[in-house]
């Protein structure tokens, strides 16, 4: 038992660190530590940062181009660009479809499209889910009917994150609507700029449009653009959600959530002292900094078990929910603390208008709506309900 | 002991009710905030006319209801339409400016609206802060989160007029013009859709200093935390009614998620905190006639309590909805920031239970 | 609506509240105060008492000797009973069998043993619970054999409380095992000095044997002894489960708590200060009293719906399970007052001793295994799972 | 980074697992417990032996461990047993009467019991409050809550030399036999099956003054309360464990309770805030040797969660269980008996959320 990291991860901590206070614009950084929402443009020069020092592809082998780090080194990666308030990197090309790819595509879809994730020539979003499926991923409606050389596709996506930049969309479809429901699904990589593909924005809770509902009228699909065999979709999209899952309990995010609360609370005052001074708010603040050190560990112990080897089974789920639930309750904290001045919709600073004035202390623009838009920690990526039965049945064993 | 509606009580919450299930839905408000306005002004007229306004003042102050349960019937309906309409000022100034009857007069009409400009940016949550001054027949200062105060025709002004920032004593109330020499303006929206503003006053003479401090302050004050209550309540209700439509209608692996024990079994808490809620706004309306500290240790319990039971009712209603729960389009997420949102009007959670504490103590 | 008790209402409580004073013995309620245990005599001279005064069958008709309050008066004679310590009256015949009797039983009966209950002669237990059924009440498998004019009985029941003190066990005993669990029970009234019944303590959490099992073995019942038909049990049954929930809310019980707690923080030392001024401490029993305060006025929303002859439906269920929750928070807030106190286990002073010399202040002895003792109140009288089921069916109609 | 036990600790791991599942079970501890012993010596012997106490103590103290995941290891063992047998004495006094080489010889051959007397009725949990005197070579005063204090030979004794009651500065270690002239001795059973005692002191003269004084007693409470929590930590994972078995193996209505999706989902969580348990365990044993202040912070993180934890793991095992789950017969109601009694001990969740909270903000 030793806590203490080696000296050769913790001078991999040091070089992470010194890069990004070299390299991460202070704008950009600002954005993301009061909670703005970021433009397609930062993402894309933040992606183009991080390939360009060779960092932008942790999990991929060398050979494609990526830095093939172990878990742990990924876990500090994480962890000092959460402490930086480096933007998040789009996950669905990087993280999400390559690991696909690598694992079922062809040599000939590798050579096409993995380059093009890295080099950020292509922006790819995620079609799995559907209207009034839910957590249920395998009923799938969306049907793709192969006519000579192309597929056919009918059906309608939703939840589709950021898909208003993408210029990809990997699909789960329907191929065969006569077996199981598990059996009959294919993995598909659509153009979106294929005719008969709209794209329609929903609006959030919080005012934000982030994900959208994806249509598909007679879009025409090469075949080439199948990914493994058909209908064995279903196998590679619980691939696809396990790779999901790395930095699951989000540990880096809840640290710098915590010291934003901190930030605030103790630079407001209640009663003439500054709030964290507030035996009833400063308790709050302490319980969940207390679960999230021990949080820290139980993520670190999964890590480090996964760095050797061990693939983690109820483990992720754990995780998945208990950093969900900090993280809400973060959240929930930060707009406790700002107080009153959560009040105002502050549209325009929370796109990130420079010239918009903004009214009451930082972070009280975006306390209300970062509140809102982070319920769905809990509900996308397999709801809180689902990771619980998870976890009991592979712990029962039932 | 009695916990039915007067008979006038009952009337005025079924023709509110029916006026506005016919007159307000979740689109059409919807189309209000889209297109920047504040609210419907035909609406408000309507509401009016509907004696809505008229409710909240006593028969001498020329309207016919004013006390806790008519506050609480009101705002209960309101808030489980979904209602921005500004009737709330009214509360939060009728019994200040009750002397001025022809105010009054226009009040309930629906023809004028008057609104609080008491909080200030550094005040927090607290009654008692107030740096705006006023002498030599002027006001200075600024306020902040005064709602609807780009709507409204006068507001209502604390200013300090002796003792030092924190002290009660020293606090009087201003009648001034909206349109006043030296008042600016600043509005916006709000994240629940209500209309708020900030106040800058610039040597301001006020059209009149009104009787009482801050005693009268803290019971408007009351009378708007009863009414905010009243209001989370009718949009819990809400927010609960369409949770158990979807868990009946919602299939998810074939069957109806409301088969599902887990949700059941929350849900069953949800149930059981609404009329924990219910229970609260009973308890703050049958005891807003009572002697001051009753009056407040309800308001403060009152206020508590509606926080933590608000937050859980958005909370899992939203999540036992899932996606769908979080779009602009479905109403849930409309009442879930109104019930959020007034967590933090007048008071929130951990504020409240400090007070409840002090004043159960008999220190504040 | 009027929160306001009626003249009528108030004049009752005075004159139950003046009585308490007069009567009810100094040594009886402060063993009630102190969560001390009451011996079988204390509940019959308590009993005694309440015949004496007329008060002790509050929802019997007066033709049998009832108060025949309604359910307003029946809340505040509740409330003045918790305030004042008294003793809660056993309720297994009053308010349990009477009923049953009153509805069901035949004018022999009825004239053999509810005048035997109110004197005290018969004291009476509950014989439903049985190993392994948990919940499942219909899950019945004690057997009784017709055999002329006795039945003859065998099998188990379980969690009897206070059967160790019993005259008499009500019993739903299997008569039919060929049909639905539900329709083959009946409801049979046992002698518990019939050769072949024997009853065996158990010891529980808290030290404490209030609960037993009862054995039969091949006990002689006469048929007489039947409740009206047999196989019609069940309905009985769940006749009597709807009056045991009478006062299910547990207010008095609540708000005599909740006075304990507050008086020990009051005495008990934190910091050099009293811990009732710790505001995390008093943070949590502000909580807990707020709760308390609204449940109060759910609870006289129900009681007075019940006085107009509303039937409470999923109401009552609700009240089990947040009267409960409020319960079991006391406790835990007592034993956390009472700080390390609460470690010793005071078997005498709590058994009531006298000479025992007690460790600690004041209820340091009782914190624990009261806090203990009471996870039971979510458990018992159909766990607070079944009661969620309850009233989520109920109220979506499902 | 390293989440692996060393090989030494492994083994004494796997040998006190072994040892304690042939020779200890639920009916002969509380056969112990009914006949009125404070714990069987026999068994004592067994696990001094086997290297238990031994483990306690570093090298230089004639032991080999000593450091706080070599306490986590035994104590987590011990805590799944359920042992009452006077194992934490040696970790509340080894590091205060270290340099006392035959004392430590015969406490790590399970010859001598040497027990902390430091508690005082006002202390609540308040490690600086001692009114208890030293002065003329002689010590006045009275101590509760001494664990196997009617079972000790010695006891180390807090007194105060000077200051006030509160102050940490004044106070001396002393080292005290149990049969010295003076020392009078009073046992009772704990609620968690435990030996506890008070002692008064009337003109006693100790035998020795030992070096050290609060920060000595301080670091002496941290490793006790690493034991504590370890000792919660096995214990939880026996009621979490019955509790699975449980789940699995009774039925209702027909099915297994464990396919009921509410209890999956309770269960869930348990299991969660059982890792979360052992994390804390964890983080606690691996800043044993830490500075001061991040010691004492991992301290109170610690314990406060261990409280939190423990109190979800014994609510929600007995609830599964049903009324079997508080019977003195089945071994559940044991353990929920220990962990609850844990939080009793050396600070509760209150007493260290707020200690957590000073000591953040380097105020403790």
């Amino acid at each position: 038992m030793d806590l203490n990291y080696t000296d050769e991860q913790q001078a991999f901590r040091a070089e992470v660190r010194d890069w990004l206070a070299e390299t991460l614009p202070r704008e950009m950084s600002e954005k993301v530590r009061l909670g703005k929402r970021l433009t397609k443009q930062d993402s894309e020069s933040w992606h183009a940062m991080l390939n360009a020092r060779g960092w932008l592809a942790p999990n991929w082998p060398k050979e494609y181009g990526g830095a093939e780090w172990d878990a742990v080194q990924r876990q500090i990666f994480e962890d000092e660009c959460c402490r930086a308030h480096a933007p998040r990197i789009v996950p669905f090309g990087l993280s999400m479809l390559a690991p696909v790819l690598m694992a079922f595509g062809s040599e000939e879809q590798c050579q096409r499209f993995l380059p093009r994730i890295l080099s950020g020539e292509d922006w790819w979003c995620q079609g799995y889910s559907e209207p009034g499926a839910g957590s249920d991923l395998a009923a799938v409606k969306t049907r793709a009917v192969r006519d000579g050389d192309n597929y056919v596709v009918n059906g309608q996506k939703t939840w589709t994150t950021l898909g208003q930049h993408a210029d990809w969309i990997f699909c789960l479809v329907r191929t065969d609507p006569d077996v199981k429901k598990q059996e009959g699904i294919s993995f598909l990589l659509i153009d979106m700029k294929t005719p008969g593909v709209t794209v329609r924005p929903i609006v959030l809770v919080d005012g934000g449009a982030e994900v959208n509902e994806v249509f598909f009228d007679d879009v025409r699909v090469p075949a080439e653009n199948l990914v493994g065999e058909e209908n064995k979709g279903w196998t590679y999209a619980k691939y696809l959600l396990t790779h999901e899952r790395t930095n699951i309990a989000g540990v880096g995010f809840s640290n710098a959530a915590l010291q934003t609360v901190k930030d605030v609370a103790a630079k407001v005052h209640a009663g003439g002292k500054p709030l964290a001074q507030n035996p009833h708010f400063a308790a709050r603040v302490a319980q969940v900094e207390i679960d999230l050190m021990a949080m820290a560990t139980t993520n670190l112990r999964v890590v480090s078990a996964a760095a050797k080897g061990q693939a983690p089974g109820a483990e992720s789920s754990m995780l998945k929910v208990k950093g969900t639930v900090i993280r809400q309750e973060l959240t929930s904290l930060l707009r406790r603390a700002v107080g009153p001045d959560a009040l105002p919709f502050q549209a325009d600073y929370l796109e990130g208008g420079d010239n918009a004035e903004m009214m009451g202390p930082e972070h009280a623009a975006t306390s209300a709506p970062g509140y809102f838009n982070n319920r769905k920690l809990s509900i996308f990526g397999g709801s809180n309900e689902v990771q619980r039965t998870i976890i009991t049945k592979a712990i029962m064993g039932l | 002991m009695d916990f039915n509606l007067t008979e006038e009580r009952r009337m005025l919450q079924d023709s509110l009710g029916r006026f506005l299930s016919d007159k307000y839905d979740h689109e059409s408000r919807r189309k209000v905030i889209a297109a920047g306005k504040p609210y419907d002004a035909g609406l408000f007229a309507g509401l009016a006319e509907l004696g809505v306004l008229g409710a909240l003042f006593a028969e001498d102050q020329g309207g016919f209801g004013g006390l806790g349960f008519d506050l609480s019937v009101v705002f209960e309906e309101l808030g489980r339409a979904g209602v921005i309409e500004p009737v709330l000022p009214a509360v939060l100034t009728g019994s200040l400016v009750a002397e001025n009857a022809d105010l009054v007069e226009n009040i309930i009409a629906g023809e004028a609206v008057v609104t609080l400009a008491h909080s200030e940016a550094a005040a927090r949550y607290d009654l008692n802060y107030v740096t705006t001054t006023s002498s030599n027949g002027v006001l200075n200062g600024a306020k902040v989160h005064v709602l609807n105060g780009a709507q409204a025709s006068y507001l209502v002004v604390s200013a300090r007029e002796g003792g030092d920032d924190w002290d009660k004593d020293g606090i009087a109330l201003f009648l001034v013009r909206t349109d006043a020499t030296g008042v600016t303006i600043t509005d916006h929206v709000n994240n629940d859709g209500t209309s708020g503003a900030t106040v800058v006053l610039d040597n301001v003479t006020p059209d009149a200093r009104l009787t009482g401090g801050f005693a009268a302050l803290e019971l408007a004050v009351a009378r708007g935390t009863l009414a905010l209550s009243a209001e989370a309540l009718g949009a819990m209700e809400s927010a609960k009614a369409l949770t158990l439509d979807y868990l009946k209608e919602r299939k998810q692996f074939g069957i109806p998620i409301g088969k599902f024990q887990a949700l059941q079994h929350r849900m069953a808490d949800v149930l059981i905190e609404v009329e924990q809620a219910r229970s609260a706004v009973i308890n703050l309306a049958g005891h807003m006639e009572a002697d001051r500290d009753t009056r407040e240790r309800h308001v403060s319990a009152t206020k508590n309590l509606m926080g933590r039971v608000g937050a859980q009712v958005v909370e899992e209603a939203v999540q036992m909805h899932g996606g769908i729960g979080m779009t602009d389009e479905y109403a849930l997420s409309h009442f879930a920031r109104r019930i959020t949102m007034i967590d933090h009007w007048l008071g929130d959670v951990d504020h409240h239970l400090a007070r409840f504490i002090d004043l159960s103590a008999g220190e504040a």
